[in-house]
């Protein structure tokens, strides 16, 4: 039987005791006798570990020895030592595709009580083996060169963190991001926890080393809108927003602002997150990167009505002399090309006026943790005063963890992040308003460096700790110690009681949720996400910053909820991903992947509508389809669903495939 | 001077098997769910009242505290209001519970005496079993005469009141096939 | 007034509004009047934000229009803009040094009252700066090559991940591991959290392919003995123990261990935790990588009285032929030239009868959770069997958290991964032997992706949840049902009633700790440890894998208590910084370092002892100290010390301070 | 019928200042330690009878429930054996805890009446007081008059035996200067 490469096929099967793993179970002399039965095996050995050295000496050896020019090894799976046989075969002077492996270990020794089915089955699957490579044929590793610069998406402390990294590594770095200044939430907050170092003194410093680093492209107020390509070669579509404001010429002094037609701030502010207001045009807060005005065409008078004075153009014009300002601003597409791609959109809070018995939305005295961080903060709206909405100072504080977090009527999920900031919130309130702080909390979590100790420095600090989730906010009073405030009703479950306390503010310490719009995103770079949202790692262990798609990352709380420590050490990874693909500068492609017979292609289109990697295009001149080889992963899809047959694929064409069963079946 | 009780739990003082028991009750499945986070008895209108908060009524169930769970005065306060249910982050069907318990306690006798909503249960269901359809006057005689017979003497005025209004009548209506009835009954207790 | 290098001192002064954060509590416009009366002084100008494009050109302008050749800013703090400024001073024409910032930001709008007062301190502020700059000189900055191969200590999961990350990226990698293999703790696990993933499947492919990588130098049974040097250009030297086998020639094949004169294996198997035992000649696992036998010295009869008829030697030479085992085999001292280094030492589990009343020790059957991860392991002693020391299978399993965690008296921080690995270790136990499983927590801690889901799949299967910490472990019994049993004395404080649980088994799920010789390793790699003992990051939130020693990161547990997937992400963060480091080649020194005068060093080794760096070595031929300029970090301890006046430090020199206080005592 | 008392707390059932009064009793200050872990009570040989557990003393009186604290049995049942404290893992001060309750029962006369001890402790305390020794016969005479009457007449063979073996002397010492004292305890009392 000659192969259809023209060459006699002479077989050498190499069956592995892997110790006592596969040889206490299964007859290894047994199964080298029948494989020298077997037609085309010229040579069959046992050894101990075949992956060992002297294990693959033997193959080496052989090759040059007995001029076999297919090599079977028969042991553990392919995921193991795959590479090291392929790589024994080429050092021995074959095509690393002419050879095939053979599991015996986790489909026969580990699966099978009794040691002679297992026998029987390990020789089946050698049969199955060798009937196969006979089929096989030399295949050539393509190999595509990496284009070094690098996307990331999202400017918060995760893409800040990682844009750094590259950038500091000599890469050029696209950062994009959606809002009109980097910073993401960690801008927005006053403390970080356990050790209450000032949020903005510390990000701030990285957030102009961003702008002013010469290997780093900021585009704020930006969206990804298109994706093409693949690992090491992605062409990229961003949208720039018009600001109305021109970045090169505004240097953020505040002047066009001050002359608004609108004499005092209106409209709620998006950074302050409602808390403070802002004009329509605004620059959202004092340590923005870029610090340049951003004018709201839903809020301006100009844009709304064409009337207005443009108070703001005159004064920027005049008195700054920079006539920064311009109304007829268009929104811009531009084209960039990387080799790789960050993603760090992370999350956004849990909206709790769906808990409608929390009254959010209807006690002007019910916050979001996440206003109350703007509240807290020294630069927000009150300066860092803790006051009610009517200017008073709260007595007593209820602060309810969990919200929309581990309920399976909102989010199931631990938000990881809560109970430590829920902590660092109790400590701001008692510092600054000495009220009675009550943390409402189901389990403690404050499981980080550091963190078990700040727990115990806010018990010190005097503030209650309250076993029980809290059912309900209301203003039904029964007493009148009650009367004017928020009554909150829970257990304190560790003392066996329902209670009724009554606060002048209720903080909602609201989980985190993956951003309404991930599954555009997902779709954009063809990755994955979990049934909850988040994107999903390539593996929960040991790859937690790849995704399936190669050549792009995640990092931080897009992933799942994550504190900041947790998202920087992320974000580093993710770099240190991307700089080793970059460094590396080539990616071999496997050569398993399908290809299509354009003599036989009908041009239906089918397989193109069901590639789930985007891997196959239309091209028109021929009337065929066309795989991207780089794109391709070899799934198979494609090969059953041509109706024409025009597709197949190497190492998983049709008479490999036939000739494995036909050896499968052979074993009675 | 007062005895002093061991308040301590020995294993052998649990019934394991309980717990088993009220879980196999359909709709008590997933008992198992609860995080303990007490929601329940914050939600709870009539918590105001009960010995054990509902939270600690599930935990005790799930470790086998029997005799404490049965005679608890918790479960006949229960008004099934579902409150507890419809906010549980679990969704446990706390009320269903609530019914597998006062249904054991009433077959084992557990309930808390002088307390009349267990005594007013089963006087409903002897009643209904017998005749098939509720009669108000006797049903409410029965549980007054058992649960505080003083209380009977003191309501009389106003019983007298109904029954000349025919608020509270007297006749014993019964339906055809009562036979039939028990049978359905007993069918359904042999289930639960 | 002439300056030090003879040219005559010409002046910019430049005031910062910085909008309003100076402006609104500072009169500029005062303290600009102010400035230009100040000596040398050419201009001196406000502006709104010094810090935009517009600011910086007006100082640029400034030197080449008016020939300023000493620039003033006083604006925010040093920290923020001093690199911009200094930029700005270069692009301009002049020496970057010849810049100096005065900050009215931070010391004096943002924490002064009255303005009155902020303007006279402000005036103070930049007389000081215009005193002390006309002392300034050129000072040239310093560029060292930074050596391109990176030293790994420790080959758990974290060093391993670093380890091919920066292999992958085409770096030389030297991976120094301790044990006879690497795998770390990892190796030891059956399965992992939250997926129930099998350890060795997924960890085994990643310990072949480190040995099999041509760019890493894998060496285990080694240690770290000496580090010279610094960032860039470390000299490490590495002690390799001697295994008595020699390493190319074993092929693992256990023939050795097969022919020892122990027939069976009699000593307690350090891997297996001691659940298993060993021969003196052993392979500690049978995926251990590299797959070479070691001899214990200690338990070999041949070590201990040099009388052994020696039959593994001659299996070895006979049977297999490969002649590997050598008895007079000496440790080997090897030098390696690194430019960067990562330290993933990882943790030690909490000895638990430090803990008398859990009885570890004391009762057979309280087991550690490590012990029972060998326990369940499909390839540890029992073969996955959970059996109790008699053999008999327990039908009641206590565990107990927080062993040596949140507790004063031993660890007080929570060791992170207890509560998710006594779950895992609850499944496993309640799957194969279907036990009654009691958990006994404080606090459930489950705060990671699909953690909280796991918790809740516990609950289903029925394990108990105890909320309350154990006080006991007793034999003593009170009642029949305890007989022959462990009885735990724990109160369930969600019922609020002690209990008296009697169980065949008890688990202590240990806690982590730093490793005792922790404190050898920080001295030798000059870093610091928190008072707990794990390695202190650079910073808690934005640099998490850094330390104070630039050129030495840290990974994984050594850091802290972590699980998996945080190990690898921060692995994957340390070979990110090590490749931006590599990358970069070149560091680039700030001049701000100390300087010995030769003519007046006395060489009295006064400054040798005192440097924190280890930055000062002796130089014996010419009897004096000599500072190495890429160690110093400019700290000035030296400059202070010298009892000869011998160092001063660059732009720290006397005559610079003096004037400064000068300036500021000028203002009244 | 039982009354049905309400079990739900309001704010102002509570009494704030108490724990404010307790921690500041030296010894005390680290009351805020506790993180409810119940090692204490799983510790505690006596809890076996104790109506709270020492954990939940703990934790009521850090939330101001004054009422259920003083009258509990707890406080008095603890036999002072530091194991609570020995092992706590927050290292609050149990014991000290503990004897800052009591006194404060016995001085708002909260103690749980019937219950010998707290009156144990009160007659020994104004005995001393007085005559600056203790008399066994006289203090357990007291004790068993106010708390059990019945119990006195049945003890009465004991304590005849006990009488004429000469290990119950019906003598009362006294030391000279009482007055100092006094005056030495009534300071002490002042303070705390």
């Amino acid at each position: 039987m000659a192969s259809k490469n023209g060459d006699i096929p002479r077989i050498g099967v190499y069956v592995c005791h892997c110790g006592t793993n596969i040889g206490g179970q299964v007859n290894v002399p047994e199964v080298v006798a029948f494989a020298r039965t077997l037609p085309n095996v010229v040579v069959a050995r046992e050894y101990k570990y075949m992956c060992s050295d002297p294990g693959q000496m033997l193959i080496k050896e052989d090759i040059q020895k007995l001029n076999i020019n297919r090599v079977v090894v028969a042991s553990c799976s392919p995921h193991l030592h795959e590479h090291t046989f392929r790589k024994a075969t080429l050092e021995g002077g074959r095509n690393p595709f002419l050879f095939h492996m053979a599991n015996i270990r986790e489909h026969v020794s580990w699966v099978t009580q009794d040691p002679e089915k297992a026998t029987e089955k390990a020789k089946a699957i050698v049969e199955a083996a060798v009937y196969r490579i006979q089929f096989h044929e030399p295949l050539e590793s393509k190999h595509v060169p990496v284009h070094p610069d690098v996307l990331i998406v999202g400017g918060g402390i995760a893409g800040i963190t990682a844009a750094l990294t590259l950038a500091d590594a000599g890469k050029t770095v696209y950062l994009i991001e959606r809002e009109s200044s980097i910073g993401g939430h960690m801008a927005k907050f006053d403390k970080t926890f356990p050790t209450l170092d000032c949020a903005s003194c510390i990000l701030t410093p990285k957030m102009t080393t961003v702008k002013d680093h010469p290997n780093i492209h900021l585009m704020t107020y930006a969206e990804v809108l298109e994706v093409d390509g693949y690992v090491g070669n992605f062409r990229v579509k961003v949208k720039k927003k018009p600001r109305y404001v021109i970045e090169d010429r505004c240097i953020g002094c505040y002047v066009c602002i001050e002359h608004c037609v609108y004499k005092t701030p209106k409209h709620p502010s998006e950074f302050d997150e409602g808390i403070g207001l802002r004009k329509p045009i605004y620059i959202p807060f004092p340590q923005a990167v870029p610090l340049v005005a951003v004018i709201d065409p839903e809020t301006c008078i100009e844009f709304k009505s064409g009337r207005c004075p443009k108070k703001c153009q005159k004064a920027c014009r005049e008195i700054v002399g920079r006539d920064a300002i311009d109304f007829t601003q268009k929104e811009e597409i531009l084209e960039i090309q990387v080799g790789a791609v960050i993603i760090a959109t992370g999350f956004q809070i849990f909206d709790p006026s769906r808990i409608p018995e929390y009254g959010y939305g209807r006690y002007p005295n019910v916050y979001t943790s996440l206003e109350v961080e703007r509240l807290v903060n020294a630069s927000g709206p009150t300066g860092g005063a803790i006051v009610l909405r009517d200017g008073r100072k709260p007595q007593s504080v209820a602060i309810i963890h969990c919200v929309g977090s581990r309920d399976r009527n909102y989010n199931p999920w631990c938000s990881r992040v809560c109970c430590m900031y829920s902590l660092k919130l109790a400590h701001l309130v008692r510092e600054r308003t000495g009220a009675e702080v009550y943390n409402c909390y189901i389990d403690m979590r404050t499981p980080g460096k550091g963190y078990e100790e700040f727990y115990e420095k806010l018990l010190h600090e005097g503030v209650h700790f309250i076993r029980g989730k809290v059912a309900e906010v209301t203003d039904w009073t029964i007493n009148p110690e009650e009367a004017g405030k928020l009554v909150i009703r829970v257990e304190d479950s560790l003392i066996g009681v329902v209670r009724r306390i009554p606060v002048d503010m209720v903080i909602l310490s609201v989980g985190l949720e993956p951003r309404s719009d991930a599954e555009e995103l997902r779709r954009l770079f063809h990755i994955s996400c979990s049934a909850e949202g988040w994107f999903l790692e390539r593996h929960p262990k040991l790859a937690p910053v790849s995704t399936y798609t190669d050549g792009v990352y995640i990092a931080g709380a897009c992933q799942g909820p994550k504190d900041i420590p947790d998202a920087v050490a992320q974000a580093g990874a993710a770099a240190g991903e991307v700089l080793s693909l970059v460094d590396r500068g080539v990616i071999e492609l496997e050569p398993n992947i399908a290809v299509i017979d354009a003599r036989r292609c009908s041009g239906c289109h089918v397989c193109i509508a069901l590639c789930p990697f985007s891997a196959i295009a239309f091209h028109a001149e021929e009337n065929v389809a066309r795989i991207n080889e780089a794109l391709c992963k070899g799934c198979g899809v494609c090969v059953g669903a041509c109706p024409s047959r025009a597709i197949s694929q190497q190492l998983f064409k049709d008479e490999q495939i036939l000739a494995e069963i036909e050896g499968l079946l052979m074993v009675d | 001077m007062i005895p002093i009780p061991r308040t301590i739990k020995y294993e052998s003082d649990l019934d394991h098997a309980f717990r088993e028991k009220i879980m196999a009750t359909q709709g008590c499945e997933n008992i198992w769910s609860c995080i303990q986070c007490g929601l329940c008895s914050a939600a709870c209108p009539i918590s105001i009242y009960m010995d054990y908060t509902p939270r600690k009524i599930i935990a005790m169930t799930r470790e086998g505290f029997r005799e404490e769970v049965l005679s608890s005065r918790t479960l006949w306060l229960c008004a099934s209001c579902y409150a507890c249910e419809a906010y549980c982050p679990q969704n446990v069907n706390i009320t269903e519970i609530m019914y597998a318990l006062k249904r054991h306690a009433i077959e084992e006798k557990k309930y808390p005496r002088n307390f009349p909503i267990p005594e007013l249960a089963k006087s409903f269901f002897t009643y209904v079993k017998a005749h098939g359809r509720n009669a108000e006057f006797w049903v409410v005689f029965r549980v007054w005469r058992k649960v505080a017979l003083l209380r009977l003497v003191k309501m009389f005025p106003l019983g007298w009141r109904l029954l000349i209004r025919r608020r509270l009548p007297l006749r014993r209506e019964r339906i055809r096939h009562t036979r039939q009835l028990k049978t359905i009954l007993s069918n359904l207790n042999g289930e639960v």
